[in-house]
């Protein structure tokens, strides 16, 4: 097995608070160390997806991060070779469609050459949240309504776009601690919320790995599930001191500690390693036809769903 | 060597007939030597290698979701010039560039011409130049954003960024190289500021010069497909940078390096027939380039 | 001839012309003054090195003086200009990117002497004098030492300027080019009376083309003796040719010393 | 004009006392010549303009989120210098960026001495420089990947794709300028190809050297900043590039643009200080650049 | 002297060159053979255009024949080589980034002929033999044209090679220094016997120099005829001078309408 494991930070954000408690509190190394196989983790800042997807399949990380979209591309695309699956989810989280011009009251009263920014266009969560949408409300021929308004856009970028009101980004898909900031600003409102669509909270981010790895160190798979799962129960502990952990790893400043505190207080943050609705969005994109393959079930895309407590 | 002897003394000659008929034929070079002086056939030769060693190599790899075999990506190439998609993506790039190019070299132009002519002109651009040719184009975004918006303007402005540095400096200092007498030529017909540059100093520098226009062809290409991405690519339709990313966000990697590969082939192309036909016409017919 | 007492054309005055490199100041002239008169044909005349080219390429406009000044029709000379059009000493005087024709042209239209049909026959004429007109869509890379330099002469003599400045033109050239050269150089003198200014290193060349010939000492130049010639070497008052005389005035040997070592 | 009319006919005149004492002083210049004279001087003065112009814009401007002021981007620089934290990025980017960009040079170097000696290797830097110059570093991500794995071999990879072209491209059109004569000369004496290339070709070329060289330079930083977002940084801490993405997703505006400053600044300092003492030393001493 | 029938050092026999360019072929000798014996001063002249540096070139190995054979102690001469050091005509021969004396001793130390304080002596010897001593730090920009070739001139003299090469080396040069380098050149061979091979389009310079010399008609060059020569004009059995000769065989005129026009 290995001893040295390497694993992208992924995007940063809420989204990824459980790795950056598995990193301060070395609890990987603490679990594999009793498994009886010590490993030294190897922490990496990592910008952006498609980076995250190729260290995955040149070896060069072992366990990456990201949204089930972009999951579920990889776990297609593999099924056949390197078959990537999930270790289970991270967290569970909503996205907020922020609006800043007044006549945009609903996603549907989008035109002309207004822009909706989003973190990756097609692809992304808010992408295809905004097609199933349109597939519910307008029929299959209309899935792809809302892409040609969609612009790709980093976070921040889009923040300060729609802050400066300059432009023609009208509206900004938000994470949090994005979304909050986006909402202190008067003229700035949220028209919709990714949960809404998806009926119930959902997973936002997720971590996989290849099967082979996975069979190949199973004492270190299993120290990861084990960490995950306990950097999650940590943060639902003492949500200041995950907090605090959040902003270190945020550069220790931008925001203050009781706003991220509070947004960890929000019953639509949660950190589980269940995942919520992982299927539907299996079924969506299969549906439409972004995925060759439509899983079976959890047993398709997880490695043990049963060691996940289900999900759907 | 024979020790120095003085040299033997010999009669006068006077040729009083001398050899006539100038046409000598040149010696006829073998099939072989004549297949080596052949510029496209040797560089065909090479480019054949060097899709066989990609080849090798994607199948020794053996992860085509990494790395795909040459035939994979010609294949994908295929298709995407039939459906039309890589085709469109491409015009679409390439008419991006070519906007960005003209006017980064018109910049470029007054920015050297400006230089040349007065003091302060070199001053700034020097410091322009050594402030501003590191910058990233991340830089740039809040002014372009500011100025243009998203879309074709701010990308147009990235790769004026892009073009406009090297090409500066590498006229700049091809001016600064032009040999003296040839200047001292040119002042001395009184010629004015601008007929000075365009007729004297812009063929004296010549060789620099197109070497800038390499340079900077090639960084708007690199600049453009970056900046498709960053500018915020609307899912309406975009160029190559676009067909790029959302086939790597898809993991349809045979049609990334199909991408990148009509990339290559553009270089090629814009290389070979732009470029060096440019170079055979002037600086290699002018003996100034060997 | 009529005019008793006429203003010289070109003044030279006091002129000390300096190079300043960042180590150093090199003196290539030295307070030299002489007056050179319309339809002259002056000849400066001096060592390798003394400062001729130095000093033609100030009356070009080129060099700034550090002491003394330069007056063309009483104008102070600032800036290279058409009026006095420069035969360099340098092969590479020619543009490479137009063929002899071109570069015979371009001095034509681009100085607005003439241009169209006019500046073409022109050009055409004065190759032809230079004995190029084999040559004349060659480009200068193609062309011999020699050729470049009557290129560059016949360049000159077709710009017919106020004033022609000509630094060693016929250096590179043998025998009897250079005498068919000087022989043309002498026959447009005759047809246009223009002024010459003349740079050479060649005692009999300076007596055949000048009728004033300012002789330079070595390193760094100063003026030595201005003499006057009539084209043909004549046996002066004191019993000694002139290229005698300028030979010994020049080298300060004495003059039945001189070898015949110059070729 | 005057009537053309025969010169005067004139005496001869002998000048038996030659003048002497060359040492001429120079004709003292104005205090303000001098001073406009004075390069650092001239620089400093429009490095303030251009100061002054971003001051003024960003106030007019008002949208700090966007475009912070002058003073606010200097308050952070001091800020980050006193921290440290921007010393420490700059030092981790400065080092990155050397390893980076001598490698780049090593392989330019090779690359042109092979294309200069032998015509297989002309070929092949000809089309592998059209090929893979406008190549996006995005394209050599999973290369990058599989050789070099996350971290600083990629990032250097990266970096000596960005520096190598270029070099490369300048360096070769510049061998191919150098004078017929000068290289008669050097074959003249039976120089190893090695000997040639140092010593004739390389300083021939060096006014097209130095300039790739510029380039060369300011795209490894460019580069630089971009790649360290892409290809990640150890956590225990990043270079500039980090520093600037991660104010940036702080919306710590001020402090991105310190970070770009930073860039600036030391473009400033290499053009100013490396690479124009470079040339005061070599091709402005040898006269081959005016 | 000894040796009744002794093997030229360096034979050129039937040699054709040619220039290929993309439009034409311009041939620059045709069919010019001679022999050049060791310890020979062998004058090739002719008039400008008509050859001389092309087949200079070719002996130096930077030109291929199209026709013909150049051998040198036997061997084919197929690429440049420090046993040939060439003289160039153009006045960009010197190393731009080396000073004078850089220029002479890097001559020395590349070929390997010298090194250390031999070379650095061997290279002050011959600097100040072409009266540069006090320029010897300058770099070449900072020269006359005609100093410049004379630091080309010690560094061909320096190197002391097999044959030395020489194209129109003094044709930039006053009549003094002509006179001086010329004795210097004579001076050189009389203490090595070093085998000459000189270009020159200057009759006097030919006689001076030469013991053999080979006249070439106008472009292309052909052999027209080769001479003797003792260094001085005597008068030969047909009672004219030699330079007299040699001038009614290149210019095809009667020998007495020759003029006294070449400078
Ligand atoms: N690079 C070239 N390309 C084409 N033709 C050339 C080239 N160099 C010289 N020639 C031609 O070859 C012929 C001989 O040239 P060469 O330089 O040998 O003459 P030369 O005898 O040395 O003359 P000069 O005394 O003027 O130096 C000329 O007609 C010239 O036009
Ligand atoms: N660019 C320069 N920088 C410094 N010194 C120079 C420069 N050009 C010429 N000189 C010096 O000026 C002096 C005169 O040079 P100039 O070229 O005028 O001589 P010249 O009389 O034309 O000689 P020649 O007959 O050899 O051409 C020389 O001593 C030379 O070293
Ligand atoms: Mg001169
Ligand atoms: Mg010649």
């Amino acid at each position: 097995e290995v001893s040295e494991l390497r694993i992208p930070l992924g995007a940063g954000g809420f989204g990824f608070l459980p790795l950056h408690m598995m990193q301060k509190h070395k609890l990987i190394e603490k679990y594999a160390e009793e498994a009886g196989n010590p490993v030294t983790v190897n922490w990496s800042n990592i910008g952006g997806p498609a980076v995250m997807n190729d260290a995955l399949l040149s070896g060069s990380a072992h366990f990456i991060s990201a949204g089930p979209p972009a999951f579920l591309f990889m776990w297609d695309r593999t099924r056949s070779n390197m078959a990537v699956k999930s270790v289970g989810a991270i967290s569970s989280m909503p996205m907020h469609l922020n609006a800043r011009v007044a006549d945009l009251k609903a996603l549907d009263d989008i035109s002309g050459g207004q822009k909706i920014a989003v973190t990756s266009v097609k692809v992304s969560i808010p992408s295809i949240i905004m097609q199933m949408y349109a597939l519910k409300k307008y029929g299959k021929d209309q899935v792809f309504r809302f892409d040609p308004f969609t612009v790709t856009m980093s976070h921040p970028e889009a923040v300060i776009t729609l802050l400066s009101g300059s432009g023609t980004i009208v509206a900004h898909w938000a994470s949090a601690p994005f979304d909050q900031r986006e909402l202190k600003d008067p003229a700035i409102r949220t028209i919709m919320n990714s949960d809404d669509v998806m009926g119930g909270s959902t997973t936002f981010t997720m971590m996989s790995t290849t099967t082979k790895f996975q069979t190949e160190n199973p004492k270190v798979y299993g120290a990861v599930v084990k960490a995950l799962k306990r950097a999650q129960e940590m943060i639902g502990e003492d949500k200041k001191a995950a907090a605090e952990v959040l902003l270190a790893s945020m550069g220790g400043k931008g925001w203050a500690i009781d706003e991220l505190v509070g947004i960890l207080n929000d019953p639509s943050t949660k950190y589980t390693i269940k995942p919520e609705n992982v299927l539907k969005y299996a079924n969506f994109m299969h549906e439409i036809g972004s995925l060759k393959a439509k899983p079976a079930g959890l047993g398709d895309l997880f490695f043990e769903p049963k060691d996940l407590g289900g999900g759907n | 060597m024979a020790e120095p002897a003085a040299a033997p003394p010999r009669p006068d000659r006077i040729y009083e007939t001398l050899p006539e008929g100038f046409g000598v034929v040149a010696k006829p070079l073998s099939f072989w030597a004549r297949i080596a002086d052949n510029g496209v056939f040797r560089k065909s030769v090479l480019l054949a290698v060097l899709a066989l060693i990609w080849q090798a190599y994607a199948l020794w790899l053996g992860n085509s979701l990494l790395f795909p075999t040459f035939t994979e990506t010609g294949y994908a190439f295929y298709e995407g010039m039939r459906s039309g998609a890589l085709t469109e993506a491409t015009f679409h790039s390439v008419w991006l560039l070519l906007k960005g190019y003209a006017l980064g070299l018109a910049f470029a132009a007054a920015a050297t011409a400006f230089a040349i002519t007065t003091r302060v002109g070199a001053d700034l651009l020097d410091t322009l130049t050594s402030m501003f040719n590191p910058l990233p184009s991340i830089a740039l975004l809040p002014l372009a954003m500011i100025w243009f918006g998203l879309g074709e303007g701010s990308i147009i402005f990235v790769l004026v960024h892009a073009v406009l540095w090297s090409v500066a400096l590498n006229t700049h200092a091809g001016f600064r190289s032009v040999s003296p007498t040839w200047r001292m030529v040119g002042q001395n017909y009184g010629l004015s500021s601008l007929a000075y540059v365009t007729k004297i100093l812009i063929p004296g520098a010549l060789p620099s010069i197109l070497t800038g226009l390499k340079i900077g062809w090639a960084f708007a290409w690199r600049t453009l497909i970056a900046a498709e991405l960053v500018f915020g690519v609307s899912s309406s339709g975009g160029g190559l940078g676009w067909y790029i990313f959302q086939n790597k966000n898809l993991l349809d990697i045979p049609n990334v390096f199909a991408g990148l590969l009509m990339v290559i082939i553009f270089g090629l192309i814009v290389d070979n027939f732009v470029f060096r036909v440019l170079e055979q016409r002037t600086i290699r017919r002018w003996g100034m380039q060997s | 001839m009529t005019d008793p007492n006429p203003k010289p054309l070109l003044a030279v005055d006091g002129l000390t012309l300096q190079y300043r490199t960042r180590d150093s100041i090199v003196t290539a002239t030295y307070r030299v003054s002489f007056d050179v008169f319309t339809s002259d044909r002056y000849v400066i005349l001096g060592p390798s090195g003394c400062g001729k080219s130095t000093l033609l390429k100030a009356v070009g406009g080129y060099i700034r003086p550090v002491e003394g000044s330069i007056t063309l029709a009483g104008a102070q000379i600032s800036k290279p200009g058409p009026d006095r059009v420069l035969v360099f000493q340098e092969f590479d005087q020619l543009l490479p990117w137009k063929t002899v024709r071109e570069n015979v042209l371009f001095a034509l239209v681009a100085s607005g002497r003439l241009k169209g049909r006019e500046a073409a026959e022109r050009a055409d004429h004065y190759i032809a004098k230079v004995n190029l007109t084999g040559f004349a869509d060659s480009y200068p890379h193609m062309l011999s030492g020699g050729m470049k330099q009557r290129v560059a002469i016949a360049r000159g003599m077709a710009m017919e300027p106020q004033i022609l400045l000509m630094d060693e033109p016929f250096a590179a050239l043998d025998a009897l080019t250079r005498g068919k050269m000087q022989e043309e150089l002498l026959q447009l003198w005759d047809e246009t009376k223009v002024t010459l200014l003349f740079v050479t290193h060649s005692i009999p060349e300076a007596v055949r083309i000048g009728n004033r010939i300012l002789l330079l000492t070595p390193h760094p130049g100063r003026a030595k003796a201005e003499l006057g010639s009539t084209g043909t070497d004549l046996v002066g008052p004191d019993g000694l040719t002139l290229s005698a005389r300028i030979d010994s005035l020049l080298f300060d040997r004495h003059p039945t010393a001189r070898s015949n070592a110059h070729g």
